[in-house]
């Protein structure tokens, strides 16, 4: 441990509120999340816990939440040491934790969801109580919500307030906040970093979750950083700089990349950048007016007409849950469109299936790569063969399985695209979760597609496998293809797109390109201020 | 010294005999197994009597499905142990056929089989319409009698044993009601109502058929169906609770064995008796005594092997319920004289009348029609309509 | 010290615990099967009876020799094709409880071969063509009410079990009765049985399409593309949907594969099963009744998995077979309903996943101690190499 | 068919209504929570013969507290199961299937009368005389327990935990319910309830057991489940219905007039459930967790 990352533990003689001491988590399938990693929490601070997907962050939440029990340490106060057998009894102790998926009941009004977690389980509801209740604590906080409605039908930002007010009913003391912007615009963010700072001010200690650095620099008063579940450094935010946290969280040096951690537009590799060609390519995919409804009913695309050009990177940007989704599920097969058109290559999409989509040219590197991209149970082979297993070249008469080409296949794009196994019959669930997002491009690349509909293609990638994929598209792009980039990190957008559009509740607010507005008029655009207003 | 091992010889043999069993006899029973009160516990009562006045050692063994008939009969019959192996119902008939011809040294007994011949097999028939239609003539008649509108019959899955059953019932009714007209001078209108329930095992339906009847006005309710008579005599039962009267109709009519104790001999006022245990006790005597003798046995009133059941059934039937456990021995007086004291709600010509029929079917001059095929059950229910249209 | 041992003791342990978890299975099946007859001995013991004795005439009498093995594997035949039914339904993700109501359909146009006279061999062949084609017909209507009306399979296959019951009943009473014996149906003519593979037992050839039935449907599933998508919809059908398999088609083909299976165990019975070669509406079907609920139960035991049903088939073959010898030995025996007992405790059993770790948890409780303990002791070392 | 004659036919669905109302009710109960149990058949059939014995030995109450008691604990293990080891719900249900059509036939031979076992008058539930016809007072209790059950889940807040832990069983944990708990207890309820219907047919309907006593209800209780989409009120109907038709099936098949065979008369209730399964199915939505074990890793 390095002396200048030593614990700024200045205030831990007047009286800390929570301990961890030498945590280690293994589960059960082996995989060790943290290792003795030792916190310290003081009344009164915002702590930012930092680090990349895997650091264990949540982990260690998890298990001062009382949601896991630690594999070995222990959990102490003032008073001695603490022991959460369920979230519970951590709420009971005064420590609240806002998950990343809200841990709400969708069929449930914020009401209901309040009183859930209130005392008497043998009691009637009283709804009005907890409603009288809850408008107290919105005045107090200035969170506001609707109270009636299923949560479920509420937009994501509301169903966040609706949870941090579920944990502030109990009166918690400890509010743990697990990337709680990751699904809010800027103008959220901010309203979201106000209230954190008026909470401490009122005596909360919080720990707020992040692997964003802009974010856990201007709202924590101390940072601490897990790397691969190991505790690396627990600094005092005045005196970290952007570099040395990046440094402490990646670990090494980005190969290609100097410090930061963080994609900018200017600190993308610009090799082979922008293609002078782009747009002047043939439209691969053409969408005129497309209307699609969400799962709740609701339109979730709402007249959208864009096209994407051969040797080109289109790239949607916008906070997620603004009909993104629902697009690339019509775009591909997985959802019907309402009306509209959408042709690729004149040839029209809408209402064909996946099948007969892909065969037209088209790759898609989904957003859910557990739901929608593997079968986890399934062989890496058994998964690189999905949706091209009725290819001639793997299926042989009577439609036999050719598991001998089949397995060539697989160990080529292992080689091409660096996949890390054991082999072509190891299942697709013993593979990282950079492993998995490889092989799914790999699949999905080697298609030889003319235009690949790639949606969030790096969420939750470390640093290196998330640079991969995105020297991946880049390069595809140089060779020619379309590609549609969807995805909620605007920086990754503004670095690889060569035209861009910021969505906005199904439709688009701008098209242009990324150099035309800067981050804060983008920053407007995903929070739903029109164009004319932002420019 | 020679002597000596003579005698000691002798007395091993002599020890041997007398220590064990002298043989064995085996009862296999179908899927429907013990337990329906009727046609398998009969079949079991029977063999377990003579197995116990021959001093032999039985056994019985169940079938859980149709593929067991046939390997149990031949488990049993390749050890060469048991005298006598005793297949109970007509489902087996078809194993039996086959067992027999593979074991030709192995004896064998069915019941409600007539097709089977070899010089190994006895079969046991019965004439279930004789005895069916003394109680068909009897419910008519005390129906007629209570200014009842039907009677009804419960039967299991339409299969042709029956058949039988149906056939001698609507020929009673018929009789009875003839009987009565030439009795009292005016024809009653007694309908039949009849279903088969498709099973024997759901009692529940055997009871929403019987309630389905009694509140159509029966005045009884014939028990064809094994099992589901519980189920029949629950619905009876529960119309006399409800009304709050002991004795008379409606009456729960059994059907195998003497059914008349269940519920205490409230209800129950007549079984149409099948003797199975009398057929597996002649089996067994049979092979006891070396003189059994294959072909085909058919037993109706004459022989003893159906019957409408009497006071000596009912006697011998309350033994056996004490023996079996299902009678408390302190009961059986009461249950008699519960018994006696429902029989009497029927007038006693009416008695006479039953009693009159069944000399006329002993002595040949009453012919009961019978159906074994779909067509002559047809031509049966064609001629004794019983109010249907 | 402990950073060198880490890697190379880690890599031996996940070859262990490979090891280990390719036997998983069939030593979870193994382990199921012992709790299910500790739990048959302990009743028979509660009650009075020497379960050793018990067990010991199931075991000769399922396994003690050729004709005992012939009875076992008579007994497993149509419960393999049934056991097929259930488990390819549950790898295309569906619980498919029909397989009882689709093999009586299957039992059923098996015996209308008996209306028509043929050559031997192609007889068979019709008669099985006819079983899996009813099969199949009757399977494919809570499918399609699943697909078209989102009614769940497990309630429709339930009141299609019934309805086969009766709609059996009506046809073996009144339409393919027969003449002379009306309990019964028409006996299905000599050219279109099985012959009897091993005499004086019920050992038919129709094992063999048992066995082919099973080798057939791992090939379907693990080497065709049908396979290979009914599986995939069947793991992940969000992921199967995205890969361009038609859910719908999937679920048709695994309930049509399904009936098909199960018709054709009806078949078996009906042609294949001495000495009637019928069905018994007289009985309400004693021959085929249960048939598919203990398919069921062969299907859990091997693990859905055609191979492994096989040899499930072989043990639950064995308890039937076993239990009828068990029924009349000694002098106290043990009724044959323990049988099912039995059967029903492994299944409950083998509901438990990761039984094989209920064994070892005292173990493995202990070791934690240990580790923890160890843990404990070591952050003194780390305070004095820093 | 005169008037009369359906109050007659209404009495025998009311009566036959009784155990698949109580065995739905309580499956309601436990799917709310999560847990679907296929062996609700099963639970009916030994809390039968449970329930004959209990009454036997401690008159008709007793009997109904003992044909619950065994219901619930065979809930119990089946919770025990699909709760804290994670189990494969359907799987466990057919295995209680199983079991215990093995065990109610094994233990009416060891009472001595295989197959067939009957409750005297004296340890049965009696019946209330009225002009309709006997009937059982439990089904007043099936009449009320959808009542109270749909006023538990809408009204109190055990009923909100209750519907939390099977729709989202995470928000449930974190909200400091212990899911598994109220998984265990909801499905041991619900086994309980199946019980009392189990105990019903032979204390206080039918008065007897046998191997085949529950003749396929508790399936029928499920297929009512689905059907009332959860809501117990719908439940009573759906067991009304089954009730209704299977008692009118019973009652047509009586008939001097045969004009359609019996045999299809028998399918009716069949049929008509799995009608009104497929017409209802649209609006039904089932708890998102239902079925699954909840995990917290």
């Amino acid at each position: 441990m390095n002396a200048n990352d030593a614990p700024a533990n200045a205030r831990a003689a007047d009286g800390y509120f929570l301990r961890a001491e030498n945590i280690t988590k293994v589960y059960s399938d082996g995989t060790v999340a943290l290792r003795e990693a030792t916190l310290e929490i003081h009344p009164r601070e915002i702590v930012g816990l930092l680090g990349e997907n895997g650091a264990g962050k949540t982990t260690l939440t998890k298990i001062l939440s009382g949601l896991l029990p630690p594999t070995s340490g222990r959990v102490t106060s003032p008073k001695g040491v603490v022991r959460f057998a369920s979230p519970r009894e951590a709420l009971d102790f005064g420590i609240g934790m806002v998950h990343q998926h809200f841990a709400l009941v969708g069929t449930f009004t914020a009401t209901e969801n309040v009183a859930l977690s209130h005392e008497r389980p043998f009691a009637r509801i009283r709804l009005d109580q907890a409603r009288e209740r809850l408008e107290g604590l919105m005045k107090e906080s200035g969170l506001h919500v609707p109270l009636d409605v299923p949560v479920e039908k509420l937009a994501v930002g509301e169903q966040q307030r609706v949870e941090i007010l579920k944990v502030l009913s109990r009166g918690v003391r400890l509010l743990i906040l697990d990337e709680p912007t990751s699904v809010l615009t800027p103008l959220e963010v901010d309203e979201l970093f106000l209230l954190l700072r008026r909470l401490r001010d009122a005596g909360t200690s919080i720990i707020l979750i992040t692997h964003k650095l802009k974010e856990v620099q201007s709202v924590t008063d101390r940072i601490v950083v897990l790397r691969r579940g190991e505790l690396v450094g627990d600094v005092k935010t005045s005196t970290a700089t952007t570099e040395r946290l990046a440094q402490l969280m990646v670990g090494r040096a980005v190969e290609g990349e100097s410090t930061a951690v963080e994609l900018s537009a200017e600190q993308l590799p610009r090799a082979g950048a922008r293609s002078k060609t782009g747009s002047s390519g043939e439209s691969i995919l053409h969408v005129a007016d497309l209307v699609a409804k969400g799962s709740t009913g609701d339109v979730a695309v709402d007249g959208l007409s864009f096209d994407v050009h051969a040797g080109e990177i289109f790239g949607i940007a916008g906070v997620e849950g603004n009909g993104q989704s629902e697009l690339v599920e019509c775009l591909t097969g997985l959802r019907r469109a309402v009306s509209g058109i959408a042709t690729i290559k004149g040839t029209d999409i809408l209402g064909k299936d996946p099948r007969e989509i892909y065969r037209l040219g088209v790759a898609h590197i989904p957003e859910d790569r557990w739901r929608l991209g593997l079968v986890l149970p399934f062989t890496l082979a058994e998964n690189a063969i999905l949706g091209v297993h009725r290819w001639k070249e793997f299926r042989g008469p009577l439609s036999f399985m050719r598991w001998g080409r089949i397995n060539r296949h697989v160990r080529e794009l292992m080689d091409r695209f660096e996949i890390q196994a054991t082999g072509p019959n190891a299942p697709a669930k013993s593979l990282s979760g950079g492993n998995q997002q490889k092989l799914i491009v790999g699949r999905e690349l080697a298609k030889n597609p003319a235009i690949v509909v790639a949606s969030q293609p790096t969420r939750g990638l470390d640093i290196g496998a998330a640079k991969y994929i995105r020297d991946l598209l880049v390069e595809m792009r140089n060779n020619g293809r379309a590609i549609l980039l969807v995805s909620a990190d605007l920086d990754e957008v503004l670095a690889l797109a060569d035209r861009l559009a910021i969505m906005y509740e199904g439709r688009f607010m701008t098209e242009c390109a990324p150099t035309d507005l800067n981050r804060q008029q983008i920053g407007m655009l995903m929070g739903g201020v029109e164009r004319k207003e932002v420019v | 010294m020679k002597r000596l091992l003579v005698v000691a010889l002798v007395l091993t043999l002599g020890l041997s005999v007398a220590g064990l069993a002298a043989g064995k006899v085996a009862v296999v029973l179908d899927v429907g197994g013990r337990g329906d009160l009727a046609f398998n516990d009969m079949g079991f009562k029977g063999t377990d009597q003579a197995a116990k006045d021959f001093n032999l050692q039985m056994v019985e063994v169940q079938c859980a499905t149709g593929a067991d008939y046939l390997p149990n009969m031949r488990n049993l019959a390749r050890t060469g142990e048991y005298d006598l192996i005793i297949c109970v119902g007509f489902l087996l008939g078809d194993a039996l056929a086959a067992a027999a011809t593979e074991f030709p040294n192995q004896k064998f007994a069915i019941i409600d089989v007539d097709y089977i011949t070899g010089p190994n097999i006895m079969n046991f028939v019965f004439r279930e319409n004789e005895m069916s239609a003394l109680v068909g003539a009897l419910a008519a008649m005390s129906a007629a009698q209570h200014g009842y509108t039907t009677a009804g019959i419960v039967l299991g899955i339409e299969i042709p044993v029956l058949w039988h059953f149906e056939a001698g019932f609507r020929f009673g009714m018929d009789w009875g009601l003839k009987a009565y007209a030439a009795h009292e001078g005016t024809m009653p209108a007694v309908n039949l109502l009849y279903t088969y329930t498709g099973t024997f095992s759901d009692i529940a339906l055997g009871k929403a058929a019987s309630e389905a009847m009694l509140a159509q006005g029966a005045v009884g309710i014939y028990n064809v169906a094994g099992p589901l008579g519980v189920g029949d005599l629950e619905a009876v039962t529960e119309v006399h609770d409800n009304a709050g009267t002991k004795y008379g109709p409606p009456y729960y009519y059994g059907v195998d064995a003497d059914q008349d104790w269940m519920g205490n001999g409230m209800h129950g006022i007549a079984s149409g008796m099948k003797r199975v245990d009398t057929a597996c006790y002649m089996a067994v005597e049979a092979v006891v005594n070396g003189t059994f003798t294959p072909g085909v046995t058919s037993l109706g009133l004459a022989e003893g092997g159906v019957a409408i059941s009497k006071v000596r059934d009912m006697e011998e039937f309350i033994q056996y319920g004490i023996g079996a456990g299902q009678i408390a021995a302190a009961d059986a007086p009461a249950i008699t004289y519960n018994w006696v004291q429902n029989r009497l709600t029927v007038a006693d010509w009416i008695w006479d009348a039953v009693a009159l029929l069944e000399q006329g079917i002993l002595n040949n001059s009453i012919f009961v029609p019978t159906a074994s095929t779909g067509a002559e059950i047809a031509t049966v229910r064609a001629q004794y309509t019983l109010g249907a249209p | 010290m402990s950073e060198q041992a880490g890697p190379t003791q880690s890599r031996l342990l996940r070859g262990v615990h490979r090891t280990v978890t390719g036997l998983h299975p069939a030593l979870e099946s193994m382990l199921a099967a012992l709790i299910g007859l500790l739990v048959g001995a302990a009743l028979m013991y509660m009650w009075g009876f020497n379960p050793w004795k018990a067990y010991w005439a199931l075991l000769r009498g399922a396994y003690g020799g050729s004709y005992e093995w012939a009875s076992t594997l008579a007994r497993a035949t149509p419960l393999i094709l049934t056991a097929l039914t259930f488990s390819v339904c549950v790898r295309a993700g569906m619980f498919n409880i029909g397989a009882e109501g689709q093999m009586f359909m299957g039992a059923m146009a098996a015996i209308c071969v008996a209306l028509f006279k043929m050559p031997p061999g192609i007889h068979l062949i019709v008669g099985l063509l006819f079983a899996l084609i009813a099969g199949a017909a009757w399977s494919i209507v809570p499918a399609v009410l699943k697909i078209t009306r989102g009614v769940s399979e497990v309630i429709s296959t339930i009141m299609f079990n019934w309805i086969a019951r009766w709609l059996a009943l009506y046809i073996a009473i009144f339409i393919l009765v027969d003449p002379s014996r009306a309990e019964k149906t028409l006996t299905i003519p000599v050219s279109a049985r099985f012959p009897i593979l091993v005499r004086g037992t019920d050992f038919s050839y129709s094992f063999f399409l048992a066995i082919f039935a099973a080798l057939v449907l791992y090939f379907v599933l693990w080497h065709t593309t049908m396979g290979y998508e009914v599986r995939a919809a069947g793991l992940n059908p969000t992921a199967a949907r995205y890969g361009g398999i038609r859910n719908k088609r999937t679920m048709i083909v695994s309930f049509l594969l399904g009936g098909i299976t199960a018709g054709l165990a009806g078949a078996t019975v009906v042609m294949g099963m001495p000495p009637s070669y019928a069905a018994f509406g007289g009985g309400a079907f004693p021959e085929l009744t249960n048939i598919g609920f203990d398919g069921m139960a062969v299907a859990m035991v091997g693990r859905n998995h055609p191979i492994g049903i096989i040899v499930a088939s072989v043990l639950f073959g064995g308890l039937n077979a076993g239990g009828r010898v068990m029924q009349f030995y000694g002098s106290n025996p043990v009724p044959l309903e323990m049988v099912r007992i039995v059967m029903g405790a492994i299944v409950l059993a083998m509901s438990i996943p990761e039984l094989i770790r209920l064994v070892p948890a005292i173990k493995s409780q202990g070791e934690r101690l240990i580790a923890t303990l160890r843990r404990h002791g070591r952050p003194a070392s780390k305070e004095g190499s820093a | 068919m005169n008037w009369i004659d359906l109050v007659s036919l209404l009495r025998i669905a009311l009566h036959a209504m009784v155990p698949i109302t109580l065995t739905a009710v309580g499956e309601i109960v436990g799917e709310t929570a999560g847990l679907f149990n296929i062996g609700l058949e099963g639970i009916l059939l030994i809390s039968a013969f449970a329930g004959a014995l209990g009454a036997e030995a401690g008159g008709p109450v007793v009997g109904l507290l003992v044909g619950m008691g065994v219901g619930a604990a065979i809930g119990l293990v089946f919770a025990v199961i699909n709760t804290y080891w994670k189990g494969t719900q359907m799987i466990t249900g057919i295995g209680i299937n199983l079991f215990a059509m093995g065990l109610v036939a094994f233990g009416l031979i060891q009472l001595g009368a295989p197959g067939f076992h009957a409750v005297p008058r004296a340890a049965q539930v009696i019946k209330w005389k009225t002009a309709m016809g006997a009937m059982s007072p439990i089904i007043l209790i099936a009449l009320a327990m959808p009542f109270l059950i749909h006023w538990f889940i809408k009204r109190t807040r055990a009923g909100l935990i209750l519907k939390a832990a099977g729709e989202m069983p995470e928000a449930a944990d974190v909200a400091g319910i212990n899911v598994n708990k109220v998984r265990l207890l909801a499905a041991t309820f619900g086994a309980a309830l199946a019980g009392l219907g189990g105990a019903y047919m032979s204390v206080a309907w039918i008065g007897s057991v046998t191997k085949d006593l529950s003749a396929g209800r508790g399936f029928i209780a499920l297929a009512t489940v689905v059907f009332s989409g959860l809501n117990p009120l719908l439940a009573l109907l759906g067991g009304f219905i089954f009730g209704f038709f299977q008692g009118l099936a019973e009652w047509v098949k009586t008939l001097p007039s045969k004009p359609i065979p019996s045999q299809f008369v028998s399918m009716l209730p069949y049929i008509v459930t799995l009608l009104v399964v497929s017409g209802a199915i649209g609006r039904v939505r089932f708890p998102k967790a239902l079925g699954e074990p909840y995990k917290r890793e």
